[in-house]
Formats: structure tokens, C-alpha cells, sequence
């Protein structure tokens, strides 16, 4: 550990001022050369970790944010935010599980159409993204989450999301999934499924 | 009046000292003067010294000819320089005739005073300005927090939602559409009836008589969810095969366990396939 | 000094989110009651005084920002600030330290007409307000500065301006009229004004 102290003050403030997470490339750039950055990162985080600030990692990148048992602190005042719609909040959901998604795809998962507003609050928010586009007919353009999306909701990467079981488990879910091999396994008169019908 | 830059003040301020220094008859663009008191004090400076032990009789001289000077030009001189030049004018009569004791008003010498204090009063201003303008202003040289969270108004979030609400949304989102829709995610855990054909087709050879078709199945599924989807992969796979007539398939009583075995002309074609 | 930790760190974690610099009473709107408000500022301050961040006091509340020896390394994340026109800026100096004060008083000081979009654009940044009205003929609108003002140019309050006191000292911060041109101009006495001001 050969973390220059006047290295570490320039670091903290640059974390401090940056309006985005700054990567270890970023922080490297503004510094001196000789900065031991992963050194520096390691005493900063070490420092804030038991104060009212932390510095966390955040989509592979640095930043602060208030300490998660002190954010109630800050919630009084909320209310002036929007609340998403419950169209947007599903669309939302849908595009982070199954991203990189085309329009059609996530009106054929909802199973009713999207009103173009829905997108536009996602765009708004800065939550969603166009990521390319399907090599199929039409070459629809497919979205994604961004890396804004990661941030507020506190994950690091887009796999953090938990899975259908862990959902299940956290209590997510009040009921089971009406299950797809139910009529097949307990009665032998049930009319047997085709099976493509299920994969979309 | 010319708008110049805000950290531009200083500058500006070298310009007119070094447009003074070298002679108000060289001075003649009124444009870049914001008024007559203006023009009174970078010839002021001319005489490097504090403001109020300057010669105003000089000053007055200096301001009369310059006015002179633009005059000559036939450059526009506004009235308020007009005004002043008449002004110092008659200063500068009463600084150089003696007091009449009976005159009314301030004499000649308190009117050069008060104007000396007034010149000063706009320098004071004109360094108080610059000293602040290159003080330590808040955004350019001390910086606030970038991404504050704010405890007002939650500036990165518009839109208010907790990760658990949208969490919520898909679960409930799923939950309402039933299994019309299944998961990407749950992908994993089903075990498609593409696998079972073939793990049916590849086992199916290598085992002669009737066999339960729970026997077929992977052995590797400990999650319950995935080994029924396996089961029912398996018997779909198995009435495929039926119908493709390689396999026969036999339920001895209800709910009695499913029994599969090769059709046996059958199995010499499958194995020189 | 009984500055509970579980305190600091709860003022750390609200002057680090908050937007504005906030106050000792925001502050301890925020935290239990048997915080010990000015200790836990004293000891943030002290803890921070070295640091890239420092806890600054502005307008009388306080905010954290980073340390000004390091503002050559922050270049990218300057604010961008409208650049003031020079009789912008004078005037602004003259309200600051005369204030309150009115506008043919300005007017005098700087021995020029005041034009309108000088006043509208200190008016936009936030930097000046009425404060009352002068007790003298006509009434006239008395102008001072904000609280905006003192936090953007990092002044505490009105008295850290530079050289406030040696100037008020020197008798160059009155507004009385220097009654200079007035045998000229207006040709008789103008009536002794009472410089006392009026808040409304």
C-alpha cells in the first residue's frame, strides 16, 4: 500500500464532484502518474466505510452514496418524485429480465399493446436505452437498461437481478406459478400440450 | 456600454491603464468608457497616487482636454460628459479664483475633496468587484457534490421506485399472465422435450424389455420443478416417438406407473441410422 | 463535546445529499433531539478540514465542497456560469456592500445610469432582492443580496466580503449623495434625505 496522502485527497474530491461514477480509468487520467489508484480506492473506501457516506462500486464503477442504513434519513421529502405507472414499472421489469427486447416482444410477453407514453417515461428517466437491432424481418431495434437503471436500483451488474426462485423465496410471488406439467402429471386424461405453444 | 467578460475585468482594467499612461489625447473612443466619473478616474490613475491627495485642478485640465480632443473628432460626445466638462469647468475657476467669503455653497476646495472621495468610492467598487470575481466561487473553484441525493427532491430519480416494486411488478406481471409467457430466467430450469427425444432415442437402444419411464430421466434434477418438467418432457417425447412408431408404450392400471420399451423392427433401423 | 457517532454520521450522511447548504436547525430537524448539534459540525469540520472535501459554512449554513487548492483538478466539473458583464459586476458590488440601497444610489456610486438589463440580470442569477423601501420622497426600492449570492461567491456572510471593513471604516461604504453636481444639474438644494430604511 503506497497510497500518497495529497493522492488520496485529489481522488476523494474528484469523487466527490464527478456528476457520474468514475471508473479506475477515469480516476488514473486526472491523476499523477504515479498514483497507486486500486491503493487509494482501497484507503478511501476503507475510511468512509463506517461514516454516514460510503464509497461504493457501482456498475464496475466508484461513487458515493449515503450509508443504506441512513437513507431513511433522506425520505421525507420524497414526495415531489413521480411515482411510475403500473404499465411502466411492468414494462420496466420486463426490459431488465429479458433485455435486449424489440417493442413487439414486450408487447407480446404483457400481452397488450404499448402506449408510446410508457417508453417515454422510461426514456425520461433515463432508465432504458435502445441497444441495436434484431437481425430479423424489419430489423426492429431491441432496448436494454442502463447503466442509470443499475445505479438506482443499487446493482452492480444486470445479472444481480434475483431469479424467479429467489423472488419466490423473498416473498415476491403470493402465489405459485400455475404450473406448466400440472394437468399432465396428475391426471392422465388431460389433453397433452404442444409444446411450442410454450416457447415463444 | 460595452459588456466585457466577467473574468475579463481585470484586463480590462490593464488596457485603460496602458491607454491612460500614454496620454489622454491618444484616448478618444468614448465607447469603451461607462460614463464621465469613468473617464475622471483612469485619468485619475495617471497620477499614481491615492486617489485623494490627487491634483483635481490637473484632473479637471486633463478631462477638458480630452473632451476637447473627441470634440475635434467630431466623434458624438453624450451629454452627461458634456455636463461634467462644464462642471469641472467651473471647479476649476473656483480651485483657481480666490474664495469670495459671501459665496453660497461648498468652496472649491470641499468640492475637490468630494469628488476625490466620490473617485475613490468607484475604485473601491471596481477592486471590490474583481477581488470577488477572483475569489473562491462556489462551482468554479470549490465544487459541490456531483451527484448530491438530495433531501429535497431526488434529483437522479424522477421517477420514484424501489427495486422491490419493480421486482414486484414482474412477479405479479407474471403471476396474472400464467405460463402463456414463460420466463427467460426459468429457461434453465425446464427440461425441453428437444432433450428428452433425444435422450430417449439415445438411451432407448441400449435396454431391451419394458422399462418405467421415470427410469429415463436425468438423474442430475434435484430441483422438484425441473424434474417435473423433465417427466413431462419425457412422456411428450415418448408419444412422439410412439407416433413415429419406434416406441411402444404401456399404463398396466390408472395412475399405475407408464412402461416404454422399443419396437423391435424398429430398433435395427435406429441403430444403422 | 458529547457528539454521539451514531449523530455525526447522521449529519455527514445529510449534508453529504442535500442540494443547498443546510442550516443548524435543518439539521437538527433531521436528527434526535438530544443531538449536540454544534459539536458534531465542530468535529465534522475538524475531521474534514484536511481532507479533498471540507465542511464550509456559507450564508451561515453549512455544505461540504471540495478543497480549494484543488480546483485545478476539477476543471471538468465547473459549473457553467453565466459570465457577468463588467457593469454587472460592479453593480453587484456596489448592492453588496451598500445594501440596502437604491437604485439612483447605484447609480451615483458608479456616476453612470443604471440600464435595465444590469439589474434583470443579477435578478436572474438569483443574486439580488428588494429589501424594503427608503423613507425619503417617492419611497424609492431599497436592493440587497441573497443568500444565493453569499453561497456562490463562498462568503459566510455580508462582512466576509473582501475588505468590508477597512472600507466601511474608511467611510467609502456611505450612501449619502455627494450633492457633487447638484448646484449644476438640479441648480438648488435637493432635500436632505433620510438614509434610514424602510423594511417592508
Amino acid at each position: 500500500m503506497t497510497a500518497n496522502p495529497e493522492h488520496v485527497r485529489m481522488a476523494e474530491a474528484l469523487l466527490f464532484a464527478a456528476k457520474e461514477p468514475l471508473g479506475e480509468l477515469d480516476i488514473a487520467a486526472r491523476l499523477p502518474e504515479d498514483a497507486d489508484i486500486p491503493a487509494i480506492l482501497d484507503l478511501l473506501h476503507k475510511h468512509y466505510e463506517h461514516k454516514g457516506v460510503n464509497l461504493v462500486k457501482l456498475a464496475g464503477k466508484w461513487t458515493f452514496l449515503t450509508a443504506p442504513d441512513l437513507s431513511w434519513l433522506l425520505q421525507d421529502e420524497k414526495e415531489n418524485t413521480r411515482k411510475l405507472s403500473r404499465a411502466a414499472l411492468e414494462t420496466l421489469s420486463v426490459i431488465a429480465y429479458h433485455q435486449p427486447i424489440t417493442r413487439s416482444e414486450i408487447e407480446e410477453i404483457r400481452g397488450v399493446g404499448l402506449s408510446r407514453g410508457v417508453m417515454d417515461v422510461l426514456f425520461d428517466a433515463g432508465w432504458i436505452r435502445p441497444r441495436g437491432r434484431r437481425r430479423t424481418p424489419g430489423r426492429p431495434v431491441t432496448y436494454g437498461v442502463t447503466q442509470e437503471f443499475l445505479i438506482h436500483f443499487g446493482l452492480d451488474d444486470i445479472r444481480d437481478l434475483p431469479g424467479f426462485d429467489e423472488l419466490k423465496a423473498a416473498g415476491l410471488l403470493q402465489t405459485e406459478p400455475s404450473g406448466l406439467f400440472d394437468d399432465l402429471i396428475r391426471g392422465d386424461d388431460a389433453p397433452p400440450l404442444d409444446p411450442e405453444e410454450e416457447e415463444d | 456600454m460595452k459588456d466585457n467578460g466577467l473574468f475579463n475585468v481585470s484586463d480590462r482594467l490593464d488596457a485603460e491603464e496602458a491607454a491612460a499612461s500614454s496620454g489622454p489625447g491618444l484616448v478618444v473612443d468614448l465607447d469603451g468608457y461607462e460614463g464621465p466619473l469613468d473617464v475622471l478616474l483612469v485619468l485619475a490613475r495617471d497620477q499614481k497616487v491615492d486617489l485623494l491627495k490627487i491634483s483635481i485642478l490637473e484632473l479637471a485640465e486633463q478631462y477638458l482636454a480630452f473632451i476637447e480632443e473627441v470634440q475635434k473628432l467630431r466623434l458624438e460626445v453624450a451629454a452627461d460628459y458634456l455636463v461634467m466638462a462644464a462642471w469641472l469647468a467651473y471647479l476649476k475657476s473656483r480651485l483657481l479664483l480666490p474664495e469670495e467669503p459671501e459665496e453660497d455653497g461648498p468652496s472649491g476646495e470641499e468640492m475637490a475633496e468630494r469628488l476625490a472621495f466620490q473617485l475613490k468610492k468607484l475604485e473601491a467598487m471596481r477592486t471590490a468587484a474583481e477581488k470577488l470575481i477572483n475569489g473562491q466561487v462556489t462551482g468554479r473553484d470549490r465544487m459541490r457534490r456531483g451527484r448530491p441525493e438530495g433531501v429535497k427532491v431526488v434529483r437522479h430519480s424522477r421517477y420514484d421506485c424501489s427495486l422491490r416494486e419493480l421486482l414486484q411488478a414482474y412477479a405479479a406481471h407474471k403471476d396474472r399472465k400464467g405460463i402463456k409467457n414463460p420466463l427467460r430466467l426459468m429457461r434453465n430450469a425446464i427440461y425441453t422435450v428437444e432433450a428428452a427425444l433425444e435422450r430417449l432415442e439415445r438411451m432407448l437402444g441400449k435396454v431391451p424389455d419394458w422399462v418405467d419411464l421415470t427410469a429415463y430421466l436425468p438423474k442430475n434434477l434435484k430441483d422438484p420443478f425441473s424434474r417435473r418438467s423433465a417427466e413431462a418432457s419425457t412422456l411428450l417425447a415418448s408419444l412422439q416417438m410412439v407416433k413415429e412408431g419406434q416406441l411402444e408404450v404401456r399404463q398396466a392400471h390408472l395412475f399405475g406407473p407408464i412402461e416404454v420399451r422399443a419396437r423391435r423392427e424398429k430398433r435395427q433401423e435406429s441403430e444403422d441410422e
